[in-house]
């Protein structure tokens, strides 16, 4: 599936400034009004307004049944989640951080991501969980991890990662349309990103990794929080001469081989970047995805950056030297574009 | 064995059928497990006959059920059919799952009955949501949720307990206290061994009932799915029964003595509700020989089914990991 | 306010001192925070240190505890060095978690303080461990382990509360009822508001406290630890409380009214505490004054600790991650 | 650590043969013997003997303090024993399949893996997780998978997979020993495998892979119940003239990079087998560690022969087909060493 075009002239208004934690409400705004069966479920999505505010205001426009506030049971209300969507709802249930996702995951693997196929097909689960994941604001280490790239191990289940405010504002719809239990990672740094967002555009895919700016040199692969410092470092190299190609992988579940080897067949070498801990993050799969199917049109062994393997500190330089950032990304793809 | 419920013949007669359906297809299923055409773990349902069929006979078309791994008493008891029953113990395409699934996880859209769960507790989260998209969508449906009381331990009973109340949902809670959870007694499972007090933790409205009979658990039933109805939220039944066999194929037993289970055996709710039946002159011994062909007759054309099933392609293996779409 | 316990002036003075060195610490904090040298969340204990003050003076050096992310209150009421907590909040290598841990994180070996934890509930299950370790070491140690109503939410609390009352371990439940989890108020977050009486469901003894009470407070965990150290397993304390201030310091406070929080506010239990002393001449003006200046001095020279801190080298970054041995 | 030689002439026993459930066991019963802190924890652990009869006859022996039958609540009995561990005793907890052990990953994620490091230092967490992995017993979608690969994901744990009767026999000792929480899975096809037991051996370490069948032409990496099917494939080679050398990585976390890359730098090529789903396996992780480290060592591609995607199936010859398979291995390993 393409991106979608405007549908009218009509509708092309004038770009216009937002952040990513307003497309993220846009989106779920959008979802509820365009179908009577959606809801948003979580702890604290209503009176209080969403953890990050995501949900500011939805509980008085569309009322506590399609806001439901939860009480502390993650388990149980994922769980509530699969059941509906099982029984003919379309929920979209937040869990605060993708950390207390792990009180829930009994749900999501054993059921969530089996119950279609453990009844021959006879069920479906179309359901939407998203959840705050990453680090970045000194919240240590039981608020802070990224476990995106370790679910997108379990088949059964789609893995989406928006890292753009357009990601944000329409990843929804599709998510919702699916016929599998999607899981939507938003980044917790993302939330105050301000953007432009194409009041023309009627949609994203939800299949397909993005190439957010073209490049011969050197392709930087990733996702999320990444992505703006992998763009920030990509402006950087090109000051330096280096082109390198930013490639969003966005959709981590089912992994969009297609464009990823496209990319690096063209700059012939890679760096992955990834906030998850290195060893056995998604970086290591697109690595061995791309070693069994590109290796022979690599110049140089690919290379990853990921987050350091430790739980997140509090402390603002430790926090900050543990996850990947743009001078270490400069420096990495420098040493791969221009090998002496 | 008396109760308020209108005990007419014919009911009474169907009810013993279900249950002696329910004995014989799992006899059945031992021999064809000792012959290995059914693999896998086998929890058979003997000895608790009268809790799922006693439920069921108060529960409609509309209403859902989420069962256990121990479920073909609930899944025959529902009605589900049992050709596709047998051939997905079978592990054949016509199983209901096209053998995807096996003993553990039957599943059968039509009869909503919303599966087998192997994860003790699992199912009652599901059983939440259902009965909120039912309470959501205005079906008037009731969710019959079935556990072990082991899973009662479980952080699932509680948060699933608690959300059911609270949103007034319409799930009938069923617990079959078989008094074991796998080698593990009530009393050195849980520090309230009257399951039902649980209950009151969460103002929800219980009551213990005879599960060795099938019309004081009908009767409980009917009571609390009234009650749902009327739209006074969830109910909580805890059935005490027992399981007359091994927890499943794979059990020495060590952890109970034969004098207890020959205890419980005295009260077979098939020899009770058979003999109940006699005395009252309501079965004759040619009709319950009769009954018992009938059943014989059903399991056999049932075996022969999945005998006749085939396997399914090797190639097919990934189908339904992803759905194409939501099933109607 | 009245009780049974012996109220001497001495020590009802330092229970007033701790209640306003936790005030007055917090206080700091929350200048600290604006002032950007304390970051991350920031959960304050301002209304409730009744609780934490009150159910210390009950425990002796052998006892543990187990915190909540609320824990700045509860770990100064146990005596955990102030420096090295501020520090801690400052992210200093000096810091008791050399600023691994954060406000959410403190933690002291040396007080037996097993930490503040992040994950709501999380520290249930730690507390069951601790107390199961010291009952069959034989250390005759209460294990107090504090949470929100919120976390009774959890299947975490359930299965917690279950193996305590089980294996009769000395476990000092503390339910910090402030009435609130973030933005959900009790009565939406709870099907029985009445979180004591959920300790029923496992046989476990219970009180409702009035948490604005240190005295109060410090009476009924004074019965509940002589109960558990006569070897009658765990006990369940509920203290009503309040916090005074947003949840974190992200919390627009859409979910109560300024009404609501006031009237709560003329129940402070720090002026409360204050007046009842000063009305039966225990405590003059004067006095008072000076312990305001103990405490200023005492926060002062935290936070100078703090500030002569140093950064842990980035070098050490993955130090503690895995250890090379256990503490002694 | 070197593997421990024999202490004295004295213990030099016949060589007996032993099954692999009762090697478990002996590890567990020296444990009990050797450490009054040390205790099991699980479900039916006692009463019941385990439900894969590990622990058969010890309640008898060790009565119900050491050997603790706890209720179905996985997330409190896995938190108890990091309590347990922090307070000063040496827990083992089982859990009955790792398909349970999600209903606690909070407790091993959250905890176990952090507490240390939060803390400072100041604790520790010495702790011994035992759980079943695996398929092959008609298990089904929620009884049957393999998440040893997906832990070793998480810093601060250390994750073992003993592959053989000496394995499953030595390293409960040192996972004991160690400062760390330690997971240990067993398979579960692997429990009645039979074997001989040197009685000299006092001991495995827990820091290396181990090469089980030296070769020079193609270097197959694996553990677990995927192991005798590489040793078998490995015998069926060495009469086509092909000569594989059999790797068992033994400790999924952290990795030994050092034997791994020293074997495919010899044979310069490579073949991953693992029962775990391919995307986000370790095999992915060990792909581009080599890619990393060794690229220019190899002559093909590294290859990885995994568990297909899918919640495994019922009916055995879909499970069959689900997983790793000898005639697999055996066609993988011939192509990546005899290209023509
Ligand atoms: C979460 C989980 N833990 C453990 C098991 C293993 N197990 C299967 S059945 C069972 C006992 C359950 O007892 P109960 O709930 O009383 O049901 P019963 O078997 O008696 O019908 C156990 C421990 C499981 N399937 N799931
Ligand atoms: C498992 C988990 N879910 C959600 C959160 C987010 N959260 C932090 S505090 C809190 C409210 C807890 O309320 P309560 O237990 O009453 O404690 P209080 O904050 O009122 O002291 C929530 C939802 C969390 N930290 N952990
Ligand atoms: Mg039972
Ligand atoms: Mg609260």
């Amino acid at each position: 599936m393409k991106e979608a075009a405007p549908q009218s002239a009509e509708q092309s208004a004038e770009r216009r400034v937002t952040t990513y934690r307003e497309a993220c409400r846009e989106g779920i705004r959008q979802a509820l009004i365009g179908d009577e069966r959606t809801f948003l479920m979580g702890e604290d999505v209503g009176l209080y307004g969403g953890c990050y505010a995501v949900s500011k205001g939805l509980l008085d426009e569309f009322g506590p049944a399609r806001i439901r506030d939860t009480p502390l049971s993650e388990n149980a209300f994922v769980g509530a989640g699969i059941g509906a969507a099982m029984a003919g709802m379309r929920p979209i249930v937040e869990i605060m951080t993708c950390n207390f996702s792990l009180l829930a995951l009994d749900q999501i693997v054993n059921n969530a991501a089996t119950l279609a196929h453990m009844s021959g097909g006879q069920f479906a689960v179309p359901l939407v969980i998203r959840m705050a994941t990453g680090a970045g604001r000194q919240l240590a280490a039981q608020h802070s991890h990224s476990f995106e790239g370790w679910y997108a191990h379990i088949p059964g289940l789609k893995i989406l990662a928006p890292g753009t405010i357009e990601d944000a504002r329409h990843m929804l719809k599709p998510a919702l349309a699916d016929p599998n239990p999607v899981l939507i990672f938003e980044h917790i740094m993302l939330y105050n990103a301000e953007g432009d967002l194409d009041p023309n555009l009627q949609g994203v895919d939800i299949t397909s990794a993005k190439i957010r700016r073209p490049g011969r040199d050197v392709s930087l692969l990733t996702y999320g929080n990444s992505l703006p410092k992998a763009m920030e470092a990509a402006e950087l190299l090109s000051s330096e001469g280096i082109e390198a190609e930013v490639v969003d992988l966005r959709v981590l579940r089912p992994l969009d081989e297609e464009t990823i080897i496209a990319s690096v067949s063209r700059t012939r070498r890679c760096l992955i970047v990834d906030e998850g801990w290195k060893s056995g993050s998604l970086s290591a799969e697109i690595s061995a995805r791309l070693t069994e199917r590109a290796f022979f049109e690599l110049d140089a062994p690919i290379m990853r950056l990921c987050a350091r393997e430790v739980p997140i500190p509090y402390a603002a330089h430790m926090e900050e030297a543990a996850l990947p950032q743009t001078p270490a990304i400069v420096e990495l793809a420098r040493s791969l574009a221009s090998p002496q | 064995m008396s109760s308020k419920t209108h005990l007419d013949r014919q009911h009474a007669l169907r009810v013993l059928q279900d249950m002696l359906l329910i004995r014989r297809f799992e006899a059945k299923c031992v021999e064809l497990y000792q012959a290995q055409k059914i693999r896998g773990f086998l929890h058979l349902y003997d000895g608790e006959e009268a809790v799922a069929v006693g439920v069921m006979q108060a529960l409609g078309a509309r209403d859902a059920v989420v069962a256990t791994y121990r479920e073909h008493g609930q899944a025959i008891a529902r009605g589900v059919p049992l050709g596709p029953l047998m051939a997905e113990m079978y592990g054949k395409r016509e199983g209901c799952c096209r053998g995807r699934g096996g003993s553990m996880h039957i599943f059968d859209r039509a009869k909503r009955f919303f599966g087998g769960n192997a994860i003790v507790g699992g199912g009652l989260p599901l059983a939440i949501g259902i009965a909120l998209a039912d309470k959501e969508l205005g079906r008037g449906a009731v969710t019959a949720c079935f556990f072990g009381e082991g899973a009662v331990g479980e952080g699932a009973f509680h948060e699933s307990m608690n959300l059911a109340e609270l949103w007034g949902l319409p799930v009938l809670f069923v617990c079959e206290n078989n008094l074991y959870a796998m080698g593990v007694p009530l009393e050195q499972g849980e520090a309230e061994t009257d399951i039902y007090r649980k209950a009151s933790a969460y103002r929800m409205p219980a009551e213990m009932v005879d599960g060795m009979s099938p019309v004081a658990v009908e009767s409980a039933t009917l009571r609390a799915v009234e009650s749902i109805r009327a739209g006074n939220g969830p109910y909580f039944l805890e059935c005490r029964t027992y399981r007359f066999r091994a927890h499943s194929m794979f059990d020495a037993q060590l952890y109970r003595t034969r004098e207890e289970v020959e205890l419980w055996k005295a009260r077979d709710p098939l020899v009770l509700m058979r003999s109940w039946l006699e005395e009252n002159h309501m079965l004759s011994a040619q009709e319950y020989a009769a009954m018992e062909s009938e059943v014989e007759r059903e399991i056999d054309e049932a075996v022969a089914f999945a005998e006749a099933g085939s396997w399914e392609a090797v190639e097919d293996l990934e189908r339904f990991t992803l759905m194409d779409e939501v099933p109607e």
